[in-house]
């Protein structure tokens, strides 16, 4: 079972995934041997020993000493030995090795940013080179978030105000998905990303390539896509209003009073959401856009500007 | 009924133990002006568990109560204890594992201003023992 | 009880066999009392230490702003109060209604007097803006006290936890006033005995506790 | 006193204005209306877990939005928690059964107990309170900053809380009293029931925990609304600290949920394998041995929250010792059945599936334990199937035992048995059609409090639903049969399943207002069925009791 994972875990990608998957199987084949016993125990019993009589009062069994310390003893010793494995490969998942290459994480409700060294920045997808210890340093801008990797086994709180780690080496190229598995408000299940696995040519290339300047429409179109859960581009609406084809138009706003949509109203809206609400809508939108830099800002605008 | 065996406290005795009451508090107040280096914490401590004991057994004649109540009030106390010592296991060993860092991005903030500053100012005041 | 049986005294709750169970019953469930008081406590005794483990010098720097000498004169002024309880458990027990009557009102003047002073200490925090939480901006001179040099980072959950705790005391010693008004008015009745004092006995042990946890939060957030 | 008519007077009967049942100190009476309030808590819980399950069909919006999903199963859970699964056993059934079982004539402090029900009710009433006036989500757990910066409603649901525990820690003082110092003459701690052990252990944790809930929800609250910086990072405070002091009481309370339930169970198998319970003085001592580790491992819940290894690594190790106590009372309970004469009736079966969910639970619990593999399973449908598995699967059947076996007592009227027999039977296959399937998508990734999920995982959410149906059709069987006897039920004789405990022996059937003519005094242990046989000669129903009514 386990290493194709066809049933209960999912596939093993990362280094040491399979070691986890190994205490895993142990552990649940020792618990399954265990339950089996006790619930054949008690299928037996419950048979062998119905009452047939009304009248029949069984005489106490005198207990074995033997049995019940047994009872005590052999459990013991299976726990302490899952401790300590346990324990040691714990330490291994945690104790990052000191080459590996580093990425900064933020999560924000409810987006994922991925930051480079080498200065690119992703949202929906992070790209890691296989066969390379990867560390993400991570850290939240307004509540707990928490990164989930299935695929490696690894999960670590993202901490408001604290930088908090995680590392892996990926074992094999692929997409595999991210998952925000802290409760972090309406979006919570959207909070999702994927972790793209490359060669390290691809990866090398990659970079290279984001690294150089996009026009602003582009470079907003990449952005867009942290905002593409609560806005539309194609009329219908999500949380927030679909985005296309507003510029220019009036927009009627929650306090009665309408508003041209331009380049102010739609930089205003991203840096500061809750003054002017659009009318039908709660004021949801979260202020984490704030930290963007200008040429991002830009390129949003320039990007929901070109939407027709 | 049988009150016999209900154990009465003589003013005498209460008395002596409220004086003693008012001199630790005095004392404790005189010790935590001078300046003992490491061992003020201690003392000030050592002088209110004294003081609480006193309290605890002569008082609320403890001594003299059920071994029961004597019993429900350690139990107390220990868990008093493991809900103050376990969470120190976390919070003083924060960051022993590369899992998350030591300390708080503010404090991190605030430690390279202070280092930059090199003029430690009341801002910065914890990070005075920061060496160099 | 309605129901009480006649050959019963009638302070003998009718599902108690004797006078001793009930006594027992009564002072051990005040333990068990006390008890849930002292965890509740420590919650705030654990926060005072996380915090002080992590920022020892903003909280020996922030603990100069509170006053050793109200904080001690409020701890003399708990202990007498604990004092006269014991006085007047020792007057009950002789059957001696006068001591125990005056000795009870002397505890409630001595919580009064507590919370006074916690009163002046209080206001004098607020004058310059030290208050609990977000309104915590403490500005000013005065007494050759400079209020802004305690505008530090963390100094907000020194005083936080200060506030929190004495307040969380402060409301036992109100609910003390009130349990030792109700039990003199009892007393004053007639209604305890060397053959029945629970309820000065258990008010009593109450009463130490309170006194007990200030006897700890003194040293902790006014001295060290 | 009013005479009934069949001549007898019992504490139903003797007074039935509305007056007497509300403002009555008759520990009976009370544990009925904590039944009723109980049971109205955990149908308004389950409606929403239903809702739950039925928005969880399908990926996408089925019949919510992500808001009111996310509303929808915190207040099941705080429901579930606070107001069903808290009171639930020690509450309703321990105050019914627990002076009976030591042949006091009530609980220590009646007054108190009366007033812990009403604070249970204003504590329920606030909470719920919350969802008419804000929005609460977020899950039970209440993490901050989530909880600090969203909505109004938590003010409701933290002083509904606080409120709460303070029922809850009066009860399980007015326990702890009651059981020193009330036992009937003859009852020595090696005779107590085991309902009265684990009772006993349960109201240990509920006056050494609750304290902690309720300042802890004092300092959130206090947090939310004059942000004292304790738990806020935004204000330097340190969120993870909050999880130690949430957990610190509801590690430790889930004990308070399953303690009680291994009296039950206990009990039921002692009376109907008519056995001695096997390793009566471990399991006994197992129970005070769980309730003091239960407080030393809170920590297993915040494996990836940033706290120090080295205090994962104290408590992983300690989280599996819980399984050596828990181990001995299994293996205690299925020797019972060795050599004995067992008899399948309804709260039997109950305690027979409890055998088999609670230990699905225990072991995933282990599993959960172990540090590396709660890192891959922690917030995944692995810990939502793990804990139901417990506190359905283990408290709620073992409730559902304990009801079936008191019912006759409480009522005097006996219930349908091949009914009870089905929706045994439903309640069994549909807890684990819900709940199974739960365990397997959560170890391939399925993360909790998910409004929305990848279509992958489509084929167990809609067999969890299903199942979740059939639990509900037997839980609404059973509802409408104990209603049913009630009118119609066959009279309850005396000691209709043959126990030797006090309340089946010494007492009518339904028992008197004040529980016995005459003070027991007890000369066996509660399950010394083999010093009682003479009572078992006839094949009759057999009681002890003095007949004669005054
Ligand atoms: C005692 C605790 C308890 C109980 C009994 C239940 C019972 C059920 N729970 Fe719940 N659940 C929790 C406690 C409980 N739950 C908690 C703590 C959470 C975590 C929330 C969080 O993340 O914060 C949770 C979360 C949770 C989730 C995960 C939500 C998510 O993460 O997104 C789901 C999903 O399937 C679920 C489903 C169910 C179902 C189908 C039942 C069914 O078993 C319900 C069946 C009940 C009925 C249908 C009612 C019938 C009642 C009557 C007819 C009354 C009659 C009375 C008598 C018979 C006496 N629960
Ligand atoms: C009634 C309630 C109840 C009970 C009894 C338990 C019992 C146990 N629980 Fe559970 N648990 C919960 C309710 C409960 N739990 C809830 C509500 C949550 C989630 C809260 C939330 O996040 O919303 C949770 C979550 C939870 C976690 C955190 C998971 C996570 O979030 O990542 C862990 C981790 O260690 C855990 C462990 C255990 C263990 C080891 C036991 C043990 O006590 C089990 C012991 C029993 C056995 C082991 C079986 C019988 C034993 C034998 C047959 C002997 C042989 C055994 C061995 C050799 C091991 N539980
Ligand atoms: C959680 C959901 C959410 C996310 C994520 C989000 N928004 Fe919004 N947005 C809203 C909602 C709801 C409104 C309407 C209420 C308001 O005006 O504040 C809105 C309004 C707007 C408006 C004003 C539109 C109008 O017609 O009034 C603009 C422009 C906008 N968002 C841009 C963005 C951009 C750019 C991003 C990403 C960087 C983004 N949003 C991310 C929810 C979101
Ligand atoms: Cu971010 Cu959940
Ligand atoms: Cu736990």
């Amino acid at each position: 079972m386990g290493d194709k994972g066809v049933f209960w875990l999912p596939d093993a990608m990362s280094t040491f995934a399979g070691e986890v998957d190994a205490l895993f199987w142990f552990v649940f084949w020792t618990s399954t041997v265990l339950f089996v016993a006790v619930v054949a125990a008690k299928l037996y019993f419950m048979f062998r020993y119905k009452r047939r009589d009304e009248t029949s009062v069984p005489d106490p069994v005198h207990e074995s000493k033997l049995l019940e310390s047994a009872w005590i003893v052999v459990p013991t010793l299976l726990v302490l030995f899952v401790f300590i494995w346990g324990f040691d490969v714990y330490l291994r998942m945690n104790t990052a090795p000191p080459d590996a290459y580093e990425i900064t994480v933020r999560g924000k409700q409810w987006a994922w940013e991925f930051e480079y060294a080498e200065g690119v920045t992703t949202f929906t997808e992070m790209y890691v080179p296989v066969g390379r210890p990867v560390k993400l340093v991570m850290s939240s801008s307004d509540v707990l978030h928490s990164f989930f990797v299935p695929a490696f086994r690894v999960k670590q709180d993202l901490v408001p105000n604290r930088y908090s780690s995680v590392w892996f080496e990926a074992t094999q190229t692929g997409e595999f998905q991210i998952y925000c598995t802290e409760y972090c408000g309406t979006a919570h299940s959207a909070m999702l990303a994927k972790v793209v696995v490359v060669s390290e040519e691809e990866f090398a290339s990659w970079i290279t390539e984001q690294s150089q300047d996009l026009p602003p429409v582009e470079l907003g179109a990449q952005l867009f896509a942290q905002c593409a859960l609560c806005h539309a581009v194609d009329g219908t609406t999500k949380i927030g209003p679909a985005l296309n084809g507003i510029f220019g138009t009036q927009q009627k706003l929650t306090d009665g009073t309408s508003v041209l949509v331009d380049e102010d109203f739609i930089l205003e809206s991203i840096l500061n959401p809750a003054i002017k609400v659009a009318e039908g809508f709660q004021p949801i939108m979260p202020a984490g856009y704030s930290g963007m830099t200008p040429k991002q800002l830009d390129g949003l605008v320039a990007y929901i500007k070109s939407l027709k | 009924m049988s009150h016999a065996e209900h154990h009465i406290s003589s003013i005498k005795m209460l008395s002596i133990v409220f004086g003693g009451l008012v001199f630790l508090t005095v004392a404790t107040v005189l010790t935590a002006q001078l300046d003992l280096g490491g061992l003020n914490v201690p003392l000030a401590m050592a002088i209110a568990v004294t003081k609480a004991s006193l309290v605890v057994v002569i008082f609320m004649a403890l001594k003299w109560d059920n071994k029961v109540n004597a019993v429900i009030f350690g139990i107390g106390l220990l868990f008093v204890a493991v809900f103050i010592s376990f969470t120190l296991l976390d919070t003083l060993f924060r960051g022993d594992l590369s899992n998350t860092t030591e300390g708080t991005i503010q404090d991190q903030t605030l430690e390279e201003e202070a280092l930059k500053s090199r003029e430690p100012d009341a801002a910065a005041l914890e990070f005075n023992q920061i060496p160099q | 009880m309605a129901n009480a049986h006649s050959d019963h005294p009638a302070h003998l709750q009718h599902h108690f066999v004797s006078s001793e169970q009930q006594f027992d019953a009564a002072k051990m469930g005040m333990w068990l009392f006390l008890v849930t008081e002292i965890l509740l406590f420590s919650g705030m005794f654990v926060a005072y230490i996380v915090y002080r483990t992590w920022h020892p010098e903003v909280f020996a720097h922030s603990a100069e702003l509170l006053d050793p000498f109200m904080g001690g004169l409020n701890t003399i002024v708990l202990l007498a109060s604990s004092f006269t309880v014991a006085l007047g458990i020792h007057y009950a027990q002789k059957d001696n209604k006068k001591g125990l009557v005056i000795n009870l009102i002397l505890t409630f003047l001595f919580a009064l007097t507590f919370l006074v002073v916690k009163y002046f200490e209080y206001t004098a925090k607020f004058e310059h803006g030290v208050f609990p939480g977000a309104a915590f901006d403490p500005h000013g001179v005065s007494h050759g006290v400079d209020y802004a040099l305690y505008n530090i980072p963390y100094a907000r959950q020194f005083f936080s936890i200060y506030f929190v705790m004495t307040g969380i005391h402060g409301f036992h010693v109100l609910v003390g006033m009130g349990l030792f008004t109700w039990i003199t008015i009892r007393a004053l009745k007639g209604e305890f005995s060397s053959a029945y004092y629970t309820p000065v006995e258990n008010c009593g042990l109450y009463w130490h506790l309170v006194d007990i946890i200030w006897i700890f939060l003194f040293p902790l957030l006014y001295l060290i | 006193m009013s005479e009934s008519a069949s001549g007898t007077i019992n504490y139903l009967n003797h007074d039935k204005s509305i007056k007497s049942w509300l403002l009555t100190l008759d520990h009976k009476r009370i544990g009925i209306m904590y039944l009723i309030a109980v049971s109205l808590a955990f149908l308004a819980g389950g409606i929403l877990a239903i809702l739950v399950r039925i928005e969880l069909m399908a990926p996408g919006e089925t019949i919510m939005s992500a808001d009111a999903y996310n509303q929808s199963f915190t207040l099941h859970a705080v429901l579930m928690i606070f107001t069903f699964i808290i009171p639930a056993v020690p509450a309703v059934m321990g105050n019914f059964v627990l002076p009976l079982q030591i042949g006091a004539k009530d609980v220590a402090f009646p007054r108190l107990n009366l007033a812990s029900f009403y604070i249970y009710v204003l504590g329920a009433v606030i909470a719920m309170a919350a969802l008419l006036v804000g929005r609460i989500d977020g899950g039970w757990t209440f993490y901050t900053p989530y909880s600090t910066s969203v909505g109004d409603g938590i003010l409701f649901v933290t002083t509904g809380v606080f409120v709460m525990g303070f029922s809850s820690i009066l009860t399980g003082l007015n326990f702890i009293v009651t059981v020193h110092k009330m036992r009937a003459p003859g009852l020595t701690w090696n005779r107590l029931p085991l309902f009265i052990w684990s009772i006993y252990a349960t109201a240990i944790v509920q006056v050494l925990a609750t304290p902690v809930i309720g300042i802890t929800m004092l300092l959130l609250f206090l947090e939310k609304f004059m942000h004292i910086g304790i738990f806020d990072p935004a204000l330097g405070g340190d969120p993870v600290l909050f999880q130690h002091f949430f957990w610190f009481y509801s590690h430790p309370a889930v004990y308070i949920m399953i303690l009680p339930a291994f009296g039950i169970i206990s009990d039921l198998m002692g009376t109907f394998s008519r056995h001695q319970v096997s390793g009566y003085k471990f399991v006994a001592l197992s129970s005070v041995a769980i309730a003091f580790l239960g407080f030393l491992v809170w920590g297993h819940h915040m494996f990836v929250s940033g706290q120090s290894a080295t205090s994962s690594v104290v408590f992983s190790l300690i989280t599996y010792l819980i399984g050596i106590p828990t181990g001995v009372k299994v293996i205690n309970w299925v020797s019972t059945m060795y050599r004995g004469s067992v008899q399948l009736k309804t709260p039997m079966l109950y305690a027979i599936a409890f055998l088999f969910t609670f230990s699905i639970g225990g072991f995933t619990g282990i599993m959960l334990g172990v540090l590396a593999i709660d890192i891959h399973l922690h917030d995944t449908y692995f810990v939502v199937a793990h804990f139901h598995y417990v506190m359905m699967g283990g408290n709620v059947i073992a409730a559902l035992g304990g009801l079936h076996y008191w019912w006759p007592k409480i009522t005097g009227k006996m219930f349908n048995e091949k009914l009870g027999k089905i929706a045994a039977g439903l309640v069994f296959f549909g807890f684990n059609l819900t709940f199974f399937p739960q365990f397997i998508m959560g170890a391939q990734g399925m993360p909790r409090r998910y409004y929305d999920y990848l279509p992958e995982f489509q084929g167990y959410h809609l067999l969890s639903t299903y199942g979740s149906w059939v639990l509900a059709a037997g839980l609404f069987l059973i509802l409408g049969y104990l209603l049913a006897s009630l009118i119609n039920g066959k009279k309850a004789g005396l000691n209709p399943w043959g126990a030797l405990t006090l309340e089946w022996t010494h007492t009518t059937t339904p028992p008197h207002p004040h529980n016995f003519l005459e003070t027991p005094i007890v000369t066996r242990g509660a399950y010394d069925f083999h010093l009682a046989k003479e009572l078992f000669a006839t094949g009759e129903e057999v009681s002890e009791v003095v007949t004669s009514t005054h």
